[in-house]
């Protein structure tokens, strides 16, 4: 018997680009009273232009053009999401009410302190919040994404050893890191040094020792790491460093597998960041607005991003003249209404549903596990954490790659798990369900994953082919690149 | 709790299955030595109702809420957001989903940031623009970067003093690690930014300009250009308040080799600054040099047409340590609300706007000049402009507060030269009512 | 050439009925607090009862349930939505903000006028500007929807019987009419007498004299009627009424063709109703709430729904002591929140848009009636106004019908036009594009239709098997009816 | 204007094609005797800008807009709507969608509202829903209506005094057409009806109750269904509060054959009274002879579950005249918004938001009672309840007034016998703070 997603096919609507619509003296935009005399001169000559050309539409013209392209999208809400490393979890919608709030949504960033009381305690609240969860000492909102907020942190590396007049150059970096992680250090002036993760996936502490020097600053790590995995040396590693004079760098991306379950300080983290867009429920946008914040120990605090925001006497204020600090990251204090939905998810969590939050987490990703192992080739038997990692190794023989069951998923009505990373597992399949899938949904899921695995067998031309159900077919990447074509 | 949905029995059996007793036995794995001690003394949940009526206090303290009027600027201005605009791009299917990576499920996202960099290119009289940088700060950071790997063997950058303070401070932050030079170029009397300095500087790699400057003049952006290329360098052309251009030349149109600024006027609300949207563009020649995504056309495997995130090569994904940025997720969001806002204006749309913008502009600063202030530059200016008072303009701005309006950012908390002078900006959104309660209290 | 509208087929989420999901002991609700001690007996065993059995979803579950929902439809803001008789216009963005506002969505609607008087103050002007756009003298809002604005007229033709002591019973009703006029009429203990129309499709004066008597309460009639043409004759007609002591409901569906060219009044209209969900933008929701004003001549003032809402001394009051009143129609005012929407509507419009939109509306309906009159029969040659009605008479000899070509709209994006109604054409096909479609969107429209036409000749088999691209086919609406399952 | 699409060359093409001269033309057929002479004394337009200032004013003056707390039931009650309710339910596929004329179009209003009619029927106990009505008052009215054509030869209805005066009116309008006879039942001193005169009432269709009553008393559904059936009438239950039956029995499981009601409550707001929703139920047997629209089940033509509007030959639109109703649009979307808040709450929530509303309101009214308050009636309530004061309470109400708490409505107002008690309301939103400042008044 043959499970079926919840995929299918129905009418959707096509939609030209923008400017192949409208017709010109139109507009969709309410025009505000000239109630000032019109300047007749406005400019010289030299000065002033004709204005872009701009396609002119009613308002109907632009509503059917977002209502339809959103009608090609799929998210969270669409659906199950299970990208790993990704987080993809519900996104609550008080929180975007919260965010149109008036004051909060109008507040000028330039106002007078006293004057902003309320989204300063705020943004002084969640950072009290970050440090709670974490069990770091300070935290800076500032960050406007989990790689600026690497950059941040990989800044406040250089300042420390620039302040204790050391010159280290290299920095430690397993293979299996995010990409960010490197090109953020890299963009700090160091130069990173790959650390091989062991046969288990996870981080030896020989290999550890033996390129921590002098040279290093120190180490970038990922706890749980890429692979879904906790690195259970976490100790001995960060010993060694500190050891060795260098710091820790904690990319905390995956903290929704440890809520309430471990303390990042006690693990011998000196710096990390979070991403508030996966483990505390903004939503991903289509590729941001995100947020990360940074936090770090308290010896490091006078380093973080300027200004700082404090409580003085009952009165939230800003501080400007931070002279340690490693400067400014963003035009005023970071990506606000993300902080703030952030903010509100952890108000409405409470301590208890966050470390719940968490458990079922990894629960849902052990079960996909166990679930799923027979059928696909489970890269590493360590235990898993909030997601877990699968390849393509015994799909292969009949000519099935991790993309086609991918892109076959879709067809099926799910979004496909995170592909082809991290890299040190081929045709990797990582798959994080998140807490807010139900255990029918997981069920369904891994009923129709088990199908498509059969079909891999059995017609693995069906595979290749997907997805057939979508609006369009697979896109040729190639061409894109080849021929960059990016404006149209 | 009503965002998770395991119901006892659920756990139970999905513990049968993983071969674990407890929730806890999850965790087992990991060293007692970094577990998390005690609670996280994190507040009991609030309910829905708690959260709103706290929401409400909070907004109740900003009392920038309850401003009938902040003619305040400085990289934050105050636009009218067409009701249309969050009702669109609110669409769960655009903010629930993450960055593009299976194009076929994302054909909305993608198309809409391709019409995002095309509507950004069209405005900045530039060929090509990526998908969004965080915001106008970084923006301009990436970009002194990009130049410097253009120009490879070079390694001092020109920026204008009239540049926002606070994205010069970004810039030295970005900068710090490599070794570049940075040299800041006065300005004028005339409040432009003054180039004559310029020869004098060796191994020159990039000039940034920002136009209207952060006092609000108009720089003469193709002179610059004209004597930045006669040095062989790169000319960066930043800016704060994308209206302008409704107005005035594009920074393209004026030679500028890569463009960047600041888009959140552009739908977004104000929200303490952020998340503000990096608007980045330059020439065809540079493409492979940009920081930051991009969306490419293509087609189907039937031939159709479609979008993909493209030359991705230059990223961090694939190029790691190599990458042109760092930068990873972006300002999605912001991209395509920008592009809807674009549209919503039109041509059409955006000159009327822009004018209004320099009309209401105009009228109180030259109000307030027949008032008696004097202007503490010469040159021309689009929605701000900087004057002096004869008399110290503390008290006045306290008076106009407490009747809640907020009027002007006095200078010297970023140039001590011109402590005692204050920024004014006025757009579309202040009423002449309000613009006369201001001259009438100068007056 | 093929024309393709906008219709293709794409990626749409299958979901099961409320019922079968969720588990027990979920909610999505979010719980106050229990601030009070709980009862422990609360009610006598005999008054106590379980509780509904409601599924319980996560709000993850609820939120995937109606997005998913709402991709199986279609709105005017998906694409045109040519429904005749229906003025499916653009519904405004803001209009649907400014209900929100603090106050007009909280307002309880028994606080003393004096609590009210923002909410009195809408009602009351927007009486005014309803007065104003028809020409009549005296407004009530009550009415929820077009029908019941029909009955509050049959209940006023009544009243103003009744006072004149004169028995009538019959009532003049052309056989175009919706068939909510003779519900309403026989509703209120008037019997329905039918009126032909005439050959070109409005009414005859002398049959509208003959049948006219001392037994007969006036005439319910629709102008522009529901063919879109206008009612010339209307003076001479209205003028025999009321010679004869009658009076006229005039059923002002379809004001949209009239804004600023036509007066009621001027007419001899007595009684009309407005469809504000129709002329005045409020969305139609898939069925609801609409609202349905009635607008008398000063002389029926007295018989209006009460409460009446008045302003007196600049200070806005409920009336609740009308003696001659009908009385009240509804619980409390109407359907409030959908006369704000007119409201706004009407604001943003000003006097001249409003006369500009019936233009267009006119221009639009015009403009498709001569380019499609080639290839599909006209049904009237009578000059039309908002709307116009083909028939299928041209496509019968190849075996499709008006049902095939509306069905094979579907598949190319577009909703289909309102078929089969009025009755007195047989196949009807009414298109009402309304003013807000654009030149290009209407040329679409007809090339697509014309390509349907061709289509009917050549493969008459995919017209009778459309709609193809929709999630479901053709639905069998006869099994429904013959065994209705209303539950599940 | 940006709701007109039209330009001037488009309306010169399209009038070339129609073969008109100008816009005027297309109306030249009309006789000038009827045409609207000079403008129509309408506002010249306001932006979108104005209007929401206006808006601003408008909201302000409804002074109710700043009420603390509203403890005010009467028909209209203050619940909770979670944010997911108006974000899902706004989505602009339901909210700008026609009737479902066209099933292949509209399967997302068609199930959605399908499983209204589902939960409706669950709710109340009863077998069948139909689609909605336009509220609770009309429903009744259309109840009795329906009950007058199933029971063919009788002409007599009986309507409790104690169901909401303004049901009661709208009973009144619309049987008056008819030669009914209307006659009311006395409330007893326990608030509940007194059904000892059905017996002398000759010619006797229906009987209708409403519980919850006006005086917030619950009645005893099951002894009068027996009575009432007894006496071979119909027996119609109606209510202003469905929140009720989270913890009463349903009116169906007490033998009612209609029952209907106001179900605004079930996540639509207060707005001043409308839009409401007419909830509609009755048992199989009678389906035919409802009210309304009905969506029913079906299969396409590949044997797939679908919806379709159904059993339309009771409807005006074929029906005509002999329609079981005149009711056309109906309140389609409330009906959507409160199918969807039932499954948001869910058996579960319910229960306990409806164990809350009894609790509050019992801290409050035995609080009361306890600082010397009396109980108008003696029977048990839910979530309303009726006192009398041994002093004037106006002054008090004026003070609660005036720390922005509306506690209470005059019920002589609506029954001259009872001037001077009053009716309160206390649901789920009503905090424990504010019920102990309205007994410290009262103390
Ligand atoms: C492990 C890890 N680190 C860092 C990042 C970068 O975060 P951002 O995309 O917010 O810059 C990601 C995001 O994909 C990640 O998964
Ligand atoms: C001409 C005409 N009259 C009356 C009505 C009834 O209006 P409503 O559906 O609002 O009751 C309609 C609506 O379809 C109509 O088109």
């Amino acid at each position: 018997m043959t499970v079926h997603g919840p995929g299918t096919s129905g009418l959707i609507l096509d939609e030209p680009l923008l400017w192949e619509k409208g017709k010109s003296g139109r507009t969709a935009f309410s025009m505000p009273d000239q109630d000032v005399p019109e300047v007749a001169d406005r400019l010289d000559d030299k000065l002033l232009g004709a204005g872009p050309d701009f396609p002119d539409l009613s308002e109907m013209d632009l509503v059917r053009h977002y209502t339809r392209l959103s009608s090609w999208n799929f998210g969270i809400d669409t659906g199950m999401y299970p990208l790993g490393s990704c987080t993809m979890k519900y996104n609550p919608k008080i929180n975007e009410k919260m965010v149109t709030t008036a004051g909060i949504a109008t507040a000028h960033p330039l106002l007078a302190d006293e004057l902003s009381q309320g989204v300063l305690q705020v943004l002084h609240e969640l950072q009290y919040f970050l440090g709670a969860v974490t069990g770091m000492d300070s935290v800076s909102l500032q960050p406007a994404a989990g790689a600026q907020g690497e950059l941040a942190g990989m800044l406040i590396f250089a300042a420390y050893f620039r302040e204790k007049g050391e010159k280290r150059t290299k920095i430690l970096i397993p293979d299996t890191a995010h990409g960010t992680n490197p090109a953020s250090a890299a963009l700090s002036g160091f130069t990173p040094v790959a650390l091989q993760s062991g046969p288990d996936g996870t981080l030896d502490v020989e290999s550890v020792a033996v390129l921590m020097d002098a040279e290093t600053v120190g180490i970038m790590l990922t706890n749980p790491n890429t692979l879904g995995l906790f690195e259970e040396s976490i100790l001995e590693i960060t010993a060694i460093v500190h050891q060795k004079g260098g710091l820790v760098y904690g990319d905390g991306a995956n903290m929704n597998a440890v809520m309430g379950m471990v303390d990042y300080k006690r693990c011998g983290v000196d710096v990390m960041h979070l991403n508030l867009h996966k483990t505390f429920s903004s939503p991903h946008g289509g590729g941001g607005p995100g947020a990360g914040p940074i936090c770090v120990v308290s010896e490091l605090e006078k380093f973080l991003p300027q200004p700082h925001i404090v409580k003085k006497d009952g009165y939230y204020q800003l501080e400007h003249d931070c002279p340690d600090s490693i400067g400014r990251l963003h035009a005023f204090y970071g990506n606000f209404a993300v902080l703030v939905r952030a903010y509100c998810y952890i108000l409405s969590m409470g301590a208890e549903n966050l470390k719940k939050a968490t458990q079922l987490a990894v629960l849902n990703a052990n079960y996909v596990r166990e679930s799923l192992r027979q059928a696909l080739h489970l890269a590493y038997e360590t235990p898993c954490m909030h997601e877990c990692v699968f390849s393509d190794k015994l799909q292969q023989k009949h000519g099935v790659s991790t993309l086609d069951m991918a892109k076959r998923l879709i067809d099926h009505g799910y979004h496909p798990p995170t592909i082809y990373f991290p890299l040190v597992v081929s045709g990797a399949i990582m798959i994080e369900p998140t807490e807010t899938e139900s255990k029918e949904d997981l069920d369904r899921f891994i009923a129709v994953f088990k199908g498509i695995i059969r079909e891999a067998r059995e017609d693995g031309e069906r595979l290749r082919q997907a997805p057939t159900r979508t609006r369009l077919r697979r896109l040729d990447e190639t061409l894109a690149a080849r021929k960059p074509c990016l404006t149209g | 709790m009503r965002y998770l949905p395991h119901t006892g029995e659920d756990i139970a059996e999905m513990l049968a299955i993983t071969g674990h007793k407890h929730l806890d036995e999850l965790f087992s794995h990991i060293p007692e030595a970094v577990r998390y001690q005690g609670d996280m003394g994190i507040p009991e949940p609030l309910s829905e109702w708690a959260l709103t009526e706290h929401f409400q206090r909070l907004g109740a303290n900003t009392k920038a809420a309850t401003a009938r009027a902040v003619l305040l600027g400085a990289g934050s201005y105050s636009h009218h957001i067409p009701a249309v605009i969050p009702s669109l791009i609110n669409r769960s299917e655009f903010l629930t989903a993450y960055t593009p990576y299976q194009p076929e499920m994302a054909q909305g996202t993608l198309q809409g940031i391709f019409e995002y960099q095309n509507l950004t290119a069209r405005l900045l009289g530039m060929e090509v623009a990526n998908a969004s940088m965080y915001d106008g700060a970084s923006a301009l950071a990436e970009a002194l970067l990009m130049a410097l790997r253009i120009s490879r063997k070079k390694s001092t950058v020109a920026i204008a003093s009239a540049i926002h303070p606070h994205y010069r401070e970004v810039v030295y932050s970005y900068l710090r690690a490599g070794s570049f030079g940075i040299v800041e170029l006065p300005t004028g009397p005339d409040g432009r930014t003054d180039l004559s300095g310029l020869q004098d500087i060796d191994d020159l790699a990039a000039v940034a300009l920002q136009s209207p400057n952060f006092f609000g003049v108009i720089e003469d952006l193709e002179a610059a250009g004209d004597l930045i290329h006669g040095g062989d360098a790169l000319f960066i052309a930043s800016f704060s308040e994308p209206f302008a251009y409704g107005l005035l030349r594009s920074p393209g149109s004026c030679g500028a080799d890569i463009v960047c600024g600041e888009g959140q006027r552009f739908g977004m609300s104000q929200s303490f600054g952020g998340p503000g949207l990096g608007m980045f563009a330059c020439g065809r020649k540079f493409q492979r040099n940009m920081p930051g995504r991009l969306v490419g056309e293509t087609v189907d495997l039937e031939g159709r047409r479609g979008w993909v995130l493209t030359l991705s090569t230059r990223e961090q994904h694939i190029r790691r340590e190599k990458a042109t940025s760092n930068i990873c997720s972006n300002q999605g969001i912001c991209a395509l609300t920008a592009a809807a806002y674009m549209a919503s204006l039109g041509s059409t749309g955006l000159r009327r706007v822009a004018g209004l913008n320099y009309d209401k502009a105009a009228y109180l600063r030259e109000s307030l000049i027949g008032a008696g202030a004097s202007p503490l530059f010469s040159g021309p200016t689009f929605n701000e402009f900087c004057l002096t008072f004869k008399e110290d303009f503390t008290p006045i701005r306290k008076r106009l507060l407490e009747r809640g309006i907020v009027a002007g950012v006095e200078l010297g908390r970023f140039y001590r030269e011109y402590a005692g002078s204050y920024l004014f900006c006025v757009t579309e959104t202040a009423s002449r009512a309000v613009l006369d309660e201001v001259i009438e209290e100068v007056r």
